[in-house]
């Protein structure tokens, strides 16, 4: 079933090298047992898992992406195949647990919160970003293409380099500065609940990454600051709390020459977004505030 | 990332006369089709004809902004699709050179074939 | 830094975009957008010919009138610069942020008004070649 | 090498905050995370934090509040210092711009949760962890501090001491991620610990996969005692199907439970004739659970949790985000249906035995947030009262670290406190098996620090290369076998038997560890590498939690026992420490401190 890459040696030749290789603190036999005991149980596993197969009432096919620079055999890009028993509910994380669990433990994706809050498993799935844990594999039609980001460096199977991405959260001056603080002990600075409202939605950004890699126009600018940036930019700016003097500033980040002049209006960001944020509207109405404060100043 | 600071280019300003030109045009560009198309057939257009609307001030001056504007219009579009497709440094001054000269050049030279339909002249 | 960011070896391995409706929209207008800054300077270069007099003028008005090939292009012209308005005002009402919910659906709406009034000048565009 | 002056191991709600304290107080600070930051599971967290910031309301009550909700094992200097210093870390949070829900005069919004006197609540929509995790990673951001990000800690630097009391932490050793290499981390002032909870010990959790509680283990084999392990509370309102939580706040809103009979179960058994559905924690969990027993629950697995009289106004404007997490992870609309819910594991009471100020009996070691025990929740945590307690502590811990001057802790830590020894039973083995990788802290003599440092990457890459040239078990079985085990018996209910046959299925787990390997060959982003890495650490937890369940036999708190359904006060008002000893684990007790600036008087907890 599975198609790892064929690591198996003759009996001969593992030997050989355990000798050669033997730390101190495991004796030779205790090696060869673990070793035994190993195979055995890399077969049960598998069988089992065909059993499961069998015995579902539903099974679902994921193709998934493989690749790793540093393995022969996994240097060239390819998919491989995985049948998964189903369950009511199913994620296409859950899928790839596993897949990772019983046919192939080298299968590597990032995952943590499995409830969308991490942010850390954004996946190219059926041709569209999604978050691999909130989207139901029976929603899909199979066989479940499973990629990568596109538009991000691969650094192995469904791992992409996000360091892109952060940079460019990170060149909008994403946190709260605002004029002046209130003076009184304890006091907090006041907010209405409109205006908490208004910026409600860009505050639930999880830094996935979705939008980005769903944008031609970051996938064609390097510099682009991107969708989710331009839209950690308006979460401050709108922010009554942070005064006038900030905001201004804080237009003058997102209007420079890679800023929200980019867009061009393509919707893929929201429309891939897994907490729903409008962002096209974001920018836009960032658009409309820069254009606005220019003529100010004529 | 001290290159988002530095390169400060203030697209707000083209980027809104996109869209007012735009708003223009469409009033315009419309005008244009409907009446060389529909009203006066193209087929059956002539110099007398032309002549005779261009020497109207108004008209020909809704012409030469109409012009002007699309000039502009479809020029900075242009010259954005480029820079959008990742165009920079020299080969980007080198582009925007290029169609700056292009747009004067055309309304230098649609200025004169609009004179030219004249009787002002 | 990003400006040389390298995405890498298997930047494009096997992987088809999928366009959504804004981007099939982009690219149409990008396209059309083109066409129209093309035209407009072969039309202004047509009429630099043509400012010799007024028969030369009317001729060559005339003449290329005659070609059918010349009628057909201005359909293509016709439905060019129909979509790219229609759109173009679509994208006005993005940058005021009205509609943003229905935005493949104006889209679609440009592409069917673009084809009606196509069909529609059709006669009127072929008419007497 | 790298070498900081202080070393904030995780970068979730507690170690961001110790970072930003640190920084400060003019440390050089840097962050050694497992993922990048803002992938911390604090942002899961749903309901929102206390603090007493009404005039009506005042730290008093909080406190007094917490030491009932902890069932009168929470240590009152530890529970006095939180209740003063919540409101201003919740100020200064404002002040740092998170978003919180507000009035309509603009100040922040407060609302009711189980088991507080007063609505001291403060909340951002139902995504309060999000906000607070994002809002203080931007203040780290604004403040340059250095992150280590994708750098899994394997273990600590220690000095090998004799006597714990006498180790000192060097710094830490870490496997980064992305390139295979084994990192050295010298801090010259303090390593702290916030590496969160240790929810993967169980399957049926509300924590994320990367919550496997590191930071326990490695604290635990270096010498550091682990407190209270037995307190591990679950939540009542967890999706069957995922373990996904519902937050506490559908209740506090008025979200009413019903089990299979459309009874309010609460009231109609009298589960908690007060506060009904607002009950602690853990009086619900063992009510639901006590219905699917009795027969009454749906589908004999859950009970059901209604909203949908609160209107739909009310619930998208306070409980939207629990309209999505019922649809995609359980495909079920709140509006129109009733949500299934069935308890899951949730919090770690107990943890790695440190005082106010967050240090351990280790020099230089500290611990912070989930991981910690200062002994604020004893018994049971209220609702809301873990993420003040990341900023209280963790500001705490990363000030202290940074030599700020502080008052001198009044809990005493470290073996030197104990009041009475306690016994293993000797039906069950515990403790290290075999060789393998079981020694703790630094080899030899070395007690120059960067020596320290030095042997323990030296001992790291070589446990490493093991794993990945080996052949070996996989893991996932091992990992998997615990898991289960610890939720068939050392779940809500625990029996004597349940008990002791965990342990024996966590000795069968240790030796198959001892064959385990990583398939995956692979120096690149090696995650079969490093979650075999981890199942050593769930190994240790497991165990940890199951002796103190064991030893502890009363029923207080979340710890309830079959055979002794009473609070004992007179024998058990004390805390149970194990202490790792070389891998011969020891048990001990110490006592409980319910004298601080007020007196504490045990009352019966009731709801
Ligand atoms: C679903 C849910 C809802 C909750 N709701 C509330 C609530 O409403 N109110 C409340 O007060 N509390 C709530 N809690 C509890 C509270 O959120 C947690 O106790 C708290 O967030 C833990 O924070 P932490 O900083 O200790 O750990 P985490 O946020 O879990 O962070 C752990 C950090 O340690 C790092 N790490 C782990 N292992 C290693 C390693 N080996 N090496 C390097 N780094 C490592 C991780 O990368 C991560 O950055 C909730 C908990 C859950 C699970
Ligand atoms: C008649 C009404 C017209 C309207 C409403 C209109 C509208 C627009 C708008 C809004 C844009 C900006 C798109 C963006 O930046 O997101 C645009 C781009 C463009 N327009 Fe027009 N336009 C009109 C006529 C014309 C004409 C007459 C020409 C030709 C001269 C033209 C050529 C272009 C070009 C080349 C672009 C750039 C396309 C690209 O992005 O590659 N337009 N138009
Ligand atoms: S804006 Fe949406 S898609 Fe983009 S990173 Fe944030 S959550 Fe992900
Ligand atoms: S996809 Fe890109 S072009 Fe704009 S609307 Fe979104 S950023
Ligand atoms: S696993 Fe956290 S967002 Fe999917």
């Amino acid at each position: 079933m599975s198609t790892q890459i064929e690591q198996e040696q003759t009996e001969e030749q593992t030997e050989a090298d355990a000798e050669a290789a033997e730390p101190a603190e495991q004796s030779h036999q205790d090696r060869r047992l673990s070793e035994k005991e190993a195979r055995a149980e890399a077969r049960e596993r598998e069988e089992q898992a065909r059993e499961e197969v069998r015995d579902a009432d539903d099974t679902v096919r994921i193709k998934v992406f493989r690749y790793d620079p540093e393995v022969e055999g996994k240097s060239e890009p390819r998919f491989d195949d995985f049948s998964v028993p189903f369950f009511k509910g199913m994620t296409v994380l859950d899928a790839l647990i596993y897949a990772r669990d019983h046919y192939d433990s080298s299968l590597t994706f990032r995952h943590s919160c499995r409830q969308a809050v991490c942010g850390s498993d954004a996946l190219f799935v059926n041709g569209q970003q999604r978050l691999g844990c909130k989207t139901q594999m029976a929603d899909l039609e199979g066989p479940v293409r499973i990629e990568p980001l596109p538009h991000q460096d691969v650094v192995k199977d469904l791992v992409v380099d996000m360091e892109h991405f952060y940079e460019q959260m990170e060149a909008v001056e994403p946190y709260f500065q605002p004029d002046e603080l209130p003076e009184g002990e304890r006091e907090e600075q006041r907010q209405s609940p409109e205006n908490r409202e208004k910026v409600k939605m860009s505050t639930r950004c999880i830094w996935c990454g979705a939008c980005m890699s769903s944008c031609n126009i970051a996938a064609g600018d390097n510099e682009y600051l991107g969708p989710a940036a331009i839209n950690k930019a308006y979460r401050f700016a709108m922010d009554e709390r942070e005064g006038e003097i900030q905001k201004e500033d804080r237009l003058e980040i997102i209007e420079q020459e890679h800023g929200v002049w980019r867009c061009q209006t393509q919707f893929s960001c929201t429309e891939v977004c897994p907490k729903d944020i409008p962002l096209t509207e974001h920018i836009q109405e960032l658009k409309r505030e820069a254009v606005k404060s220019n003529l100010k100043f004529w | 990332m001290a290159q988002h600071y530095s390169s400060f280019e203030r697209g707000g300003i083209k980027w809104l006369f996109q869209r007012l030109t735009a708003v223009f045009l469409v009033g315009v560009l419309a005008f244009h089709f409907f009446l060389l198309h529909f009203v006066n057939h193209a087929a059956e257009i002539t110099f007398a004809g032309t002549e005779a609307r261009m020497s109207q001030v108004g008209y020909f001056a809704t012409m030469w902004l109409f012009l002007v504007t699309a000039t502009f219009h479809g020029v900075n579009g242009v010259y954005n699709a480029l820079v959008n497709q990742g165009l920079s440094g020299t080969p980007k001054k080198a582009v925007g050179a290029v169609l700056t000269l292009a747009s004067i050049a055309l309304i230098v030279q649609g200025t004169r074939v609009a004179l030219a339909m004249t009787n002002l002249l | 830094m990003s400006g040389t960011y390298d995405r890498g070896a298997v930047e494009d391995f096997g992987r088809w975009r999928e366009f959504q409706p804004g981007m099939w929209a982009w690219i149409f207008h990008k396209f059309t957008g083109w066409v129209l800054v093309g035209y407009l300077f072969t039309h202004i270069a047509v009429l630099s010919t043509a400012t010799g007099g007024e028969v030369l003028y009317t001729n060559t008005l005339q003449g290329l009138e005659e070609l059918l090939i010349v009628r057909v292009l201005e359909v293509g012209l016709l439905s060019v610069a129909v979509f790219h308005i229609l759109n173009g005002v679509r994208l006005l009402f993005v940058d005021l942020g009205f509609g943003l919910e229905n935005q493949d659906k104006s889209f679609y709406a440009s592409l069917v008004v673009t084809a009606a009034i196509v069909v529609a000048s059709v006669p009127t565009f072929l008419a007497g070649v | 090498m790298h070498e900081h002056d202080v070393l904030v191991v995780g970068a979730g709600g507690a170690g961001l905050r110790a970072a930003i304290a640190a920084h400060e107080e003019g440390a050089d600070v840097a962050m050694v995370t497992k993922l990048h930051p803002v992938r911390s599971h604090t942002g899961a967290a749903e309901g929102g934090i206390n603090a007493a910031l009404h005039p009506e309301d005042s730290w008093e009550l909080h406190a007094y509040d917490t030491m009932k909700g902890s069932d009168y094992l929470g240590d009152a200097p530890a529970v006095e210092t939180f209740a003063q210093d919540a409101p201003d870390e919740v100020i200064q949070l404002e002040h740092w711009g998170m978003p919180f829900s507000r009035e309509e005069d603009g100040t922040v919004s407060q609302r009711p949760f189980g088991g507080l006197s007063h609505p001291r609540t403060t909340y951002a929509g139902a995504e309060t962890g999000h906000h607070l995790l994002h809002t203080m990673y931007e203040q780290v951001v604004k403040r340059g501090i250095t992150v280590y990000e994708e750098q899994q800690v394997l273990d600590l630097a220690v000095t090998d001491h004799d006597d714990v009391e006498d180790r000192e932490c060097h710094g830490v050793v870490a496997y980064d991620i992305a390139s295979g290499e084994i990192e050295g981390y010298r801090a010259t002032d303090g390593v702290i610990l916030a590496t969160g909870g240790p929810g993967q010990v169980f399957d049926h959790t509300t924590n994320a996969v990367a919550n496997t509680g590191d930071g326990y283990a490695m604290a635990y084999r270096a010498g550091v005692p682990l407190e209270d392990m037995e307190f591990v509370q679950f939540h009542p309102t967890t999706l069957p199907s995922t373990g996904v939580l519902i937050s506490e706040g559908v209740r506090g809103e008025g979200g009413i439970l019903y089990n299979d009979e459309e009874e309010r179960l609460m009231f109609e058994y009298g589960y908690a004739n007060n506060d009904g559905e607002l009950a602690s924690r853990d009086v619900v969990s063992r009510a639901e659970l006590t219905e699917v027993n009795a027969g009454r629950g749906i589908e004999d697995e859950y009970v059901h949790l209604d909203m949908r009289h609160l209107g739909e106004e009310r619930i998208l404007d306070r409980l939207e985000n629990i309209l999505h997490l019922a649809e995609d992870f359980e495909g079920v609309d709140g509006l129109d249906e009733p949500m299934p819910v069935k308890p899951g594991q949730h919090y770690q009471m107990g943890g790695v035995e440190c005082d106010e100020n967050g240090h351990t009996c280790i020099d230089g070691l500290y611990a912070a947030g989930e991981t910690a025990c200062v002994s604020l929740h004893g018994g049971n945590r209220l609702g809301g009262n873990a993420l003040p307690e990341l900023l209280v502590f963790g500001a705490r811990a990363g000030r202290h670290a940074a030599g700020a001057d502080m008052k001198e802790a009044e809990i005493a830590t470290g073996p030197s406190a104990k009041s009475e020894a306690g016994e293993i039973p000797e039906n069950v083995e515990v403790g290290a098996v075999g060789g393998s990788d079981e020694s703790v802290a630094a080899d030899g003599a070395a007690v120059d620090a960067g020596t320290v440092v030095e042997s323990e990457i030296q001992r790291q890459q070589e446990r490493v290369d093991r794993l990945l040239e080996d052949e070996g078990v996989n893991h996932a079985q091992v990992r998997d076998d615990i898991q289960q085990t610890m939720t068939a018996n050392v779940n809500v209910f625990r029996r004597e038997d349940n008990l002791v046959d965990a342990l024996d299925d966590i000795r069968e787990a240790r030796e198959r560890y001892r064959h385990v390997a990583a398939s995956d060959p692979s120096r690149t982003y090696n995650t079969d590498l490093m979650h075999t890495m981890e199942t050593r650490n769930i190994i240790d937890i497991a165990e940890a939690i199951t002796v103190g369940a064991l030893a502890r036999e009363e029923f207080r708190g979340a710890h309830w026992r079959e055979q002794y359904q009473e609070r004992r006060d007179d024998e058990w008002l004390k805390h149970t420490m194990l202490a790792w000893n070389e891998g011969s684990p020891e048990l001990y007790y110490k006592p409980v401190l319910l004298e601080g600036e007020k007196e504490y008087e045990p009352k019966e907890r009731s709801y």
